[in-house]
Parts: C-alpha cells; structure tokens; sequence
C-alpha cells in the first residue's frame, strides 16, 4: 500500500508516467471512492436530491441504491438547507455522511447551514463539536447550462474559516480524496468539475490514499509557474505544451484543495520560475486567485520578475450562447498569452 | 368529467394551443439531438392542458413567473415559437438575446418574467411581482407555474405564507407530474396531498385534473377571478405527467415504462381531439389542418433561428450593469 | 386545568426547577447592567414551564438543540449555573470555554447541542441528530426547541417534512410565546393555529398550556413516549409568553403594558407554587426554603465564574479545525 | 445643491474641516435617507423584520411606521429568502424597494435569491429585466455577539457580478448613498457596520447627493496609502494619527463601495507613497483586501516599494469572550506595525 506523496513534484509526474493501473473515468473513480467508503465503513452514508433511484444527476451514485440500499442511500426531497443540515447533525451523532449537493448553485440555499453551523459549531463550542461530514457537489461551467448552472463558487467557499474545499482534478483525486476527507473530523467539501465526469485517466495501481493538504506539481517547469486547479488542470497542462512548444517551460501547479491553501508548495515554484500566471474559473474580482497572487506578493515579492497574472472568468453571469460562454470562460490561449505577458517582463 | 363544452371557436383555439406545444417540443428533440440546442432542455409533453388552460384566464399584462420547463408557458404567453427558438440555438434575435437558452425564456413586454431554472426561487418573485400590483393598484394577477417538487423547499413555504398574510394576488400553480427528476412525489412529501398542504396556509386550494383542459380552464378562471376581486392567493395542484424523460440526460430508472404508457391514454390532446369531434366540434380533418399550420410556423420559426445572428463577442459584459449610455434600456 | 397531581418530591422538584431558571434569569439581569455579561442575552423569564415540563420526559442520553433563549433549557439538562455563568462571563471554564456566550451554551456529554442563534437553524441539526439514533439504532429521542417565529421560516418546512417523510425520532416544541421579537404571530403567519400547520406534515400535534408545568410534562410525555416507540416526530405548540424585553436592547413598542401584566397573572412558578400547597404538598415556608439554596447555588456560580480564567490570546485558532495533536478531543 | 465630490481628496478633507452642518449619529443619518426616500419617491417602501412597529432591530427606523403606514413600512415574517425575492419581484414590477436584511448573518438565507435572481436576472433575460432593489444589512463584530452574529461578508458578496456593494463609513455617507442607490437601476446591497449607529459626525450643510462609484481619500498624505472601508474606517484614521506622531504621513482610503471597486483612486495614491496596508475586517484569506493586494500588483506592480500588507480578522468564527473578539479584529496596534514595516522596506 502506497499513498501519493503528490507535494513532491519528480514523483507526482513520474507517477503518471510510469505507473501501471487502470485507466478509467473521473466519474467511476468518484463512484469506487463512495463505494469504498460505504463498504469500508458503516457509519458512511450518502444522502442527496435523486442519489438513489436516478442513479445520480451525472450517473456518479448509480448502483450504490442497489446495493447498499436505501437506508445509507437515501434519496432527499428537493429541501438543500435540511438535509445538508441533517448531514451536521447526523456527523454531531457519530455517522460519517456524504451529503452531495447536486451543483453548486443550489448550495446557496444550504450556506446558512454551512457556514453557521458546519464551520461554526467546532467553535463556538469551545471545541466540543465536531462535524464529520463531507459535502460532495458538481461545480463550474462549459456547458451552456447558463447563468443560474454554471457558478464556480469553490474558491468562494475558500473563505470560510472551519472548513476545508478540496476540488479533485484528476481521476487519483477523485478515487482517493473522498476517503481521506471522511477521515477528518471537520467537515469538507468536495468540488467536483461537471466537465470532468466523462474524463478518464490512469488509476494507478498501488496508490490507496491521497493527502488533502498538499498542492501536487502536475507539471514540471523553470520560466512560469502555472497555479491552477479543479476543471482548469486540463487548460493549464494544454497551455504549457504550447509554451514549451515556444520555448517556454512552464510549471504547473496544482491546488487540489483550495483551504487551506497550500502556500508553500507555490512560494517554492515562484521562487523558482519568478513568474505566475493563476487560472481559475471563477469570477476574477475576490476569486482564489486574488487570495494567492496576495500571498505571493505578501511572501515572495522579491522574487517576482513579473507582475502576478490572472486569467479567470470574466464578471458576468455564465451566458447560455456557446460562442458567449467560451469567451466568458479561461481558455488556453488566453493563459498561454498571459504567460507570455510575464515572460516578457524585464527579468 | 370535463366541465362544459366550449363554443367551437374556443375548442379548437385551446387544442390548437396544446398542439402547438406538442409540435414545437417534437422538433425540440430533434434539434438537441442535431446539437442545434444545447444545455439543458426540460420538455413539457403530456402537460400542454395546463398551460393552456390556465392562460386562458389570464389578461395580457397579469404577470407570469415559470421554470425550467418554460416553453409551454412561453408560448401560451405568446412569446413566439421563432423567439424561443432562435432564444436556443444562441443567437441574438431568441427572446432573451441567446444570454438564456432553453431554461430562461423572457419577455418583459409581455409581462413574462422567465424561465426560473433554481426549483422554487420563482415563487418568491412571484410574491414580489404581485405585490407591486398591490402597492399600486393594479387589479392584476401574477401566476407562478412550479413543479410538485417545488413543495419541499423553504422557499415554498416563505413564500405561500407572504402571500396569504398579505393577501396578494398570486395564482400558484402546482404541475404536479408526480416526479421531481426521479423522485416520486411520496418520496418528497410526508402529506402527498398538496391541496391540503396549501390550505395549511388558509389559502384556497383545489386539486385539478391537469389532462384536462376544460377543467384546468375551468379552474384557473375561478381562481383567477377570486384573486382579482381581492380574494387573495389561490392555489391550484394541476395533476399531470410528463411523457418524456426529465431532461434529454434521464435514463428513466425510476418508473416503468407501462405506468407511462397508462397515462398516455389520457393524452390531453388525443382525449381532447375526440370530446371536440364526438361533439361535433372539430372537422374530421380538423386536427390534420392545424397539424399543417403548426408545421409550417414550426419550420419558418427553425429557419429563422438557423438564420439568426450571433452576439459579436465583444458585447459579453452587457447585461450586467443596466448601461447608462443606453436610458431607454431602463423606464424608471 | 392541570392534569394529575404529582407527588411531593416530584412536584417540589418541577417548582425548584422553574425558580432556578427565574432566579438564575434574575442574576443574568444585574450582571448585564454591571457589564459582566456582554453580548445578547434573551430571557427565559415566564416560560420556565416549558423547559422545565419537556426535561421530565427525557433520558440523559436523548439528544436536545436550543436555540439563544437557552439558559432554561441548558439548566434543566443538567449543565451547572457554574460553568453557564462562567459562559457569559467570557471564562475558560465556561461550558462553552467562553467561546460561545449566553446564545451559544454547549455541553455534549449531556448531549446538549447548543443555542443556536440563527432562527430555525436548530432544526435541520436535530433532525439529523434523529437521523443518526435512527440509522444506528439507539431509542432515542432528539428534542428541538424554537419560538414560533422560526415557523415562517423555510427550514422550520423542510425540516418537519424530513422528519415526518423519515419519521425519524424528533420532538420538535415550539414555545410560542406570541411574538418574534416585535412581531406577533398574527402578523408573520397566514396560519396562526400552529398544530394545524404542524398536522400538514402529517405529524401528530398537540397545543399545551406552556404555562403549566404539569400539562407539559404530560404532554412530553406522551409525545416521547410515542417517539420512542417509533410512533415517528412529534410537535408541541407550547403557549407561554415571556415577561421581559426579547433581548437586553428592546423597547416594547409592540405591545401594551397590560398584556404583560395579564399574562403575569398566569405566572407558572406562583400558579404551581399554589398548586403544591392548595394540595398540602408544599409547606408554607417551603419556596423559601428553596429561594435560599438557589440563591446560594447563584452566588457561588457567580462567584467561581468571576474567579474564572481567561483564555490565553494565543489560543484564538484554537477550536477552527480539530488538533490533530489533541486526537482524544476527537472520538472518531 | 451640492454634490459630494469625494474622489478629489482635496475637496473632501477639506469639507469635513471647513463645512458648516449638524452633528447627528449615523443611525440618525439613515433614517432620515429612509425618511428622505420614502417622501420624495412613492415607489420607495421599506420591507424586513421588524423595522415597524418594533422600530428596526437597531432602531433605524423607529418612527417610520407611525409616519408612512403599514403599506409601506412592512413588517415581515422570519423568511429572508421570500422577503428579499419578493423585493426583487417588486422590484421588476416598478417598485424601489428598500429590504432590510437585519444582518449580514441572516442573509446567507437569502443567498440564492440574490444571486440567481436579483444579480441574474438582467442577463439572462438579455437586458430585459431590471432590478432596481436595496437590500440594507448591518455588518460587522465587535459587539461580542459570537460566531453567527458578527459577519463581516461585504467583501465576500463583492465577488458577485450584477450587485453593487456599499459600505458607508460616514455619517455623510449613510445619510445620502441611500438615494444614490435606490436611482440605481440594478441591485446594491447596503452594509452597515453595527458598530456605527452610535457614531455621531458632521453632516454638512449644502450636499444633496454623493456618488456611489468613487472611493474617498480620507486624509492626505504621502508615505503610505491604508486603505479600507466601513467599520475599519474609524481605526485606519486613528492609525494614521499615530503614525504621524511618528513621522509617517498616511493616506487613508476609504472605499465606500466594495463593487465595483475604484481601482483608479487605489492606484493613484500607491504610485504616490509606493506602499500599502489594506485593512478588511472580512477573514483574510478570499477577501477584499486580496483583491486589492491582485490589482495593485497587476496595475502598479513596479511602483510598489514593499509587499502590500493586508491586517485583517483572524480566520477563526468569532469568539465571544471580549478579549479574544478584540484579538480576532483589525485593531490600530496592527495597522500601525503593518505600516511601520511597509516603511521599512527599502525604498
Ligand atoms: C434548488 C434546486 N435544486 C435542485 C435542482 C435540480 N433540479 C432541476 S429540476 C429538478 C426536479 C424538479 O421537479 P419538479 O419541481 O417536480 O418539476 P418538474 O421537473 O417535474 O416539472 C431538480 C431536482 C434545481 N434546479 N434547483
Ligand atoms: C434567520 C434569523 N433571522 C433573524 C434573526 C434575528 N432574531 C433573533 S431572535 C428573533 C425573534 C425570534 O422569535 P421566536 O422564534 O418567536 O423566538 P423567541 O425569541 O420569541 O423565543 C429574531 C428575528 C435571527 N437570529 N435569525
Ligand atoms: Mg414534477
Ligand atoms: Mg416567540
């Protein structure tokens, strides 16, 4: 048994390379890693809108109804504030919930729950509390759902002191995180890429459990670092091809959790390159890229070459037109471009 | 049992209205699977009787508040089928300028205030709209269309009690279609009854067969007519079934595919067409000429969209911010 | 009418509870004007009945949530005046390490799961707390307390639904003391007969006399009773009414000095004090008696918590996230 | 009739100094902008709980009632999420609703209807829809009211595109943004700091109306720029005054409105001092002040002589014990050693 010792650069790439394993899809490595938690340990439960009988919003419970049935998965009336509200307290009473909220943009309505209770109740009970639960929800946008199903607010959620934002980029994250996020005591929220379900990836053999707290170097680089995660990891890694195909190598970073934030493995990476271009897709103004580029200003100003560069969603509602989103959207060229932007910057 | 029989001209204009529907949402999935419409597309097949049904009973500036499943209502409203379609396949001349898609149709002129595509946020705007009658006098009525899903959320709640505290005018109407994507209705709700649910908030409730559009006509005007006399909200569960899956996504493993079948032979057209004709209402070749008509508005309107323009890039942040170069964006 | 007498202990218990609350609410009173207690501080006075009549009902084990008006509840659960007074205080040895405050008070070994000060957030915790007993098969039964404001509120819906839907194992008892700080329950529900609202989830629902300690014992009873035998939730409307300000900050425009003064008239603790003794099972000098143990039980809580610790200013993190170099703060 | 011309820091300054006016309290300020809007404009009404007869949580609009009737002076159920969408429906159909949220804490509630719906609408209607709706909250900690009743989101919120965010500091501000926002055709949420109501200021005779689009420079100076807004405002200007009596000339920027931000007035003053201390009393990590450090290094990157220094709560739930809110918070001790070691980076 091995875990993914994904903070050191060499072998997080390696791995990849060289690994045997299975290749499958982010959306079966996310139904083994529920599967896994239900058999592996009984207080596990998963509750949600239509994980049950549907099968899941995007397939990822499909089966589990069958066979573990519908006591540990229950499906949810359509009622987000209760039943993330329930999976608190139900964590209060010594179960281990998977509460999946079926996207984002729904998890406005349970944020109350979220943030003054889940993040909350630890605190304001001088410790006695602690809430076990993992909220699990599709997030992000491309495909041309609009503006009221198309949020990245994981970034967002970064700002709430109390709980930890993972957003699994690869099908290892998706198969590994879960278990690790059940195995804290705090609660955690999973952002999982709608784009990302059909995506398949190697599964390496021998890996059987991933940290939370470490950002992986997905792609190593000496001239930019490239800090990015969730559905972006795809864009970075393209972008950096084509950088290299300039000349220019690229380092590519990826967050796997968005709080805390892993500052250390990016301070490292731009002390190294000198230079940062962050993606994300969230809205740019008071996005996570905000939070990092002021961390790196507030830890690594001297050793900035270049103004830190943020390529994220533009400040407007997701539109529904294809052509409309994908302008809205982070897109390689446009990273590839502010590469070189700070690139170009007097060294 | 249907209420009473219609004048011929009316009986062929609410069949005609559901035909329209029917037709539009056919070439729907068609144009999905051509990848001409994207996203997500709810369809409204099996439940035309109570759009058409209940705008019968509306006056053209009452305001209406719909959801994701919104071309039925849309198009009742008369929001055209060139607008709705153009509105999908993205391009600027769809009623909301292809900023909205399948789930967000609009038309403010026609007091049509939108596919809403989070469940239940529509009832509170809903509350809002009529209120702003209320404040300033206007015997309108605001209808708020919603899925029996809808019931379970908080937003449900808030918003029928506002209503029925205030005494507002709102028509609440439940498409209750049994199934919120795959959750049967006694999977949601403890009490399935949602006329008595309603009540609950001492507000005039009724139970509708919602296949049948004489009685949905019948009970909208009703209700509709209670609210504009001051009556206050009223709440009508439109009993129906959707015919086709929840979204174009819906593998449909949650009910069987004879419990489907058993409730297409209520088809509220094909149960409609035969109450007209064994009436002596409808031509034997009546429904054959308004099948032409609605082909051909159909196929105009897909033409158009086919044809329609693309929003330059350039123009992505509008809409955010009401632009103050443009004032007659917005009658203050 | 109160239902059957108890007996002497029990009874002198029941009237020692409530005057431990009232006095211990007394307290609260002088220490805020002395700026010993800071923050909000909600009273219990004059509805001691309520906190009081539901305890008698449950196991130690049974789970309660409460909400900022909790010094009742805490009390008759068994935390000590001590450590909520050390609470208040701001002290370490506050049952919430002075963390929380008087909305806040804490103590889960007695499996006391807080004030909780967003209205109608208790709810959803509790309804999971059932959730939790339920899936792992433990007869208990989880008491949810709250005042009827929080009945308008969405998640007071979905959380009486899920309950009912799962017919999990959850007391949930409304104190409806009339008014949601300045808003009487007239003005906030179309409904105001809230076991009829409570019975729409199909629940059974009971209206008490929150100002007889009996009558809400036995009601408790009954209802846990039930819950425990997997009879599925249960709601209590409790009708009470709280003799001061909603908080240390509030005027009292909203209602007239009169009510007040009428309702005082039905105080729970003079009522049952005549009670006990109209029936021999109180001496003459009996609540004195009592008033000088609490008021001896009061001064040393006031006392150890003015003699209490402050917490270092560098633990503020603490408590964020659990210490990973504390694992036995954290039972798995 | 005068305007307030309060991005020209001249002119500012120098009016609070000069101007002839009326001492009132900020509490006192905003009722008479309700006042004001209710009488000039009948479209205007006030919605939320408890703002009739009980006079408003915080007694802002004691009075009103008695004044302006039930009609337009409406109390409410607890039901944030209707009561807000309802202003939004009110909104559409040609009302200007003010809603009061009572605070911040509560509107988590509300989230999905400010969000989806009042900053959506016009989007995804193709600038059909206009919502031209107030929603005023009270803000802030510092009252030791413990971990659910002493959010500072303001900043937070500013990530949404479609609202406006206003965060008046001044009596001057609570007295006139009010009618600013409610001739604003699209939505603006009003934050007022709870700790505020009490502060009396100078209400200068002569202004009409202030803008809500400019941040206001404070108080003039030339060796570094604090930045801030709300609550904080008060603190920053103490800041100052004892880094004066040290030698250090601070300029302090208040922002008054969070959304859109005024960067041109935040990058004007960092090209004159070349260092910066925001202070936000959002968590740090994902708050304004990241947002800022982002663009001021975007903007003006090679004008900066030292890192941007951000003094913000500490990411902990707020603690109720007085000694640890106080820890918890911006205080003037740490803006003034968080300027102190922006001066003492080398120039
Ligand atoms: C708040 C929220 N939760 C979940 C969803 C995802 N969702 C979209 S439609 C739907 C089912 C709604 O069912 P119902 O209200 O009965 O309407 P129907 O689709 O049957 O017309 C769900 C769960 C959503 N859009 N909004
Ligand atoms: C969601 C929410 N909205 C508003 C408030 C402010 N608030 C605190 S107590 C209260 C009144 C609640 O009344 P009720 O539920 O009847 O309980 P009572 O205080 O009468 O015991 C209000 C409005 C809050 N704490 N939470
Ligand atoms: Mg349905
Ligand atoms: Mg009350």
């Amino acid at each position: 048994m091995r875990s993914a010792e994904s903070s050191t650069a060499e072998l997080s790439t390696a791995e990849s390379s060289k690994a045997e394993g299975r290749t499958i899809t982010y959306r079966e490595a996310m139904r083994e890693a529920m599967h896994d938690a239900l058999t592996r340990d009984e207080r596990v439960f998963l509750m949600g809108e239509d994980v049950g009988r549907y099968g899941g919003c995007f397939a990822v419970s499909m089966g589990l109804l069958e066979e573990f049935g519908p006591e540990r998965i229950r499906d949810t009336p359509l009622s987000e504030s209760a039943f993330v509200g329930a999976g608190i307290g139900a964590a209060l009473g010594g179960m281990r919930p998977i509460v999946e909220i079926m996207t984002v943009n729904f998890s406005l309505l349970a944020l109350d729950q979220i943030m003054n209770n889940a993040a909350t109740l630890q605190h304001m009970s001088g410790g006695q509390c602690h809430v076990p639960l993992v909220i699990r929800m599709t997030t992000g946008a491309g495909r041309q759902l609009a503006a009221q199903h198309s949020h990245s607010l994981e970034g967002w959620y970064a700002h709430i002191p109390g709980i930890k934002v993972l957003t699994p980029a690869t099908v290892t994250d998706a198969r590994w995180m879960l278990w690790t996020a059940l195995e804290d005591p705090d609660p955690v929220l999973i952002f999982e890429h709608g784009a990302l379900y059909n995506e398949k990836g190697l599964l390496p053999d021998g890996i059987e459990s991933v940290d939370i707290d470490k950002a992986a170097v997905r792609r190593v680089g000496g001239d930019v670092s490239i800090v990015t995660y969730g559905g972006s990891l795809g864009k970075a890694m393209q972008a950096a091809e084509e950088l290299a195909s300039e000349g220019v190598d690229a380092e590519v970073i990826d967050l796997r959790t968005l709080r805390p934030l892993d500052t250390a493995t990016i301070l490292a990476s731009v002390t190294k390159t000198h230079r940062m271009v962050i993606v994300d897709e969230g809205w740019r103004s008071g996005s996570i890229s905000a939070e990092i580029s002021a961390r790196v200003v507030e830890e690594a100003f001297y050793d900035l070459a270049a103004p830190v560069a943020r390529v994220c969603t533009a400040e407007v509602p997701i539109p529904y037109a294809r052509h409309m989103e994908e302008a809205a959207l982070p897109q390689v060229p446009g990273i590839v471009a502010a590469a070189r932007a700070v690139m170009a910057a007097p060294d | 049992m249907t209420a009473n029989l219609p004048d011929r001209a009316h009986g062929q204009r609410l069949l005609r209205e559901m035909l329209r529907i029917r037709r539009f949402e056919d070439a729907c999935v068609e144009l999905y699977s051509a990848a001409k419409i994207r996203g997500f597309l709810h369809l409204y097949i099996g439940e035309e009787a109570v759009a058409v049904g209940v705008s019968q009973a509306l006056q053209a500036d009452d305001a209406v508040v719909s959801t994701y499943r919104d071309h039925g209502h849309a198009l009742t409203r008369g929001i055209s089928a060139a607008a709705i379609m153009a509105e999908m396949f993205g391009k600027v001349e769809g009623c909301s300028r292809g900023r909205g898609g399948s789930m967000h149709l609009f038309d403010v002129e026609r007091h049509f205030y939108g596919g809403n595509a989070i469940v239940a946020a529509g009832l509170p705007v809903a509350v809002g709209l009529a209120l702003a009658d209320h404040l300033q006098h206007r015997p309108l009525v605001t209808t708020c269309f919603f899925g029996e899903g809808a019931v379970a959320e908080g937003e449900f709640h808030e918003s029928m009690n506002l209503a029925a505290l205030w005494r507002l005018p709102v028509l609440f109407c439940c498409e209750n279609n049994l199934y919120a994507m795959g959750t049967a209705l006694a999977r949601s709700e403890a009490e399935t009854n949602l006329a008595v649910k309603a009540a609950s908030y001492e507000m005039p409730a009724w139970s509708v067969d919602g296949m049948d559009v004489l009685a949905v006509e019948s009970a909208a005007r009703g209700a509709v007519e209670a609210i504009r006399a001051g009556g206050g909200p009223h709440f009508l569960e439109l009993r129906t079934y959707r015919f086709r899956a929840h979204s174009m996504y819906d593998p449909e493993r949650y009910r069987d595919k004879s419990e489907v079948e058993t409730w297409k032979l209520r088809d509220p057209i094909t149960t409609f067409t035969e109450t007209l004709q064994g009436a002596g209402l409808l031509e034997a070749n009546g429904l054959e000429a308004m099948e032409h008509e609605i082909a051909a508005e159909l196929s105009a309107a897909i033409e158009a969209a086919e044809a329609g323009t693309l929003e330059p890039v350039d123009q992505l942040t509008r809409f955010v911010h009401s632009d103050p170069t443009q004032p007659s964006e917005f009658v203050s």
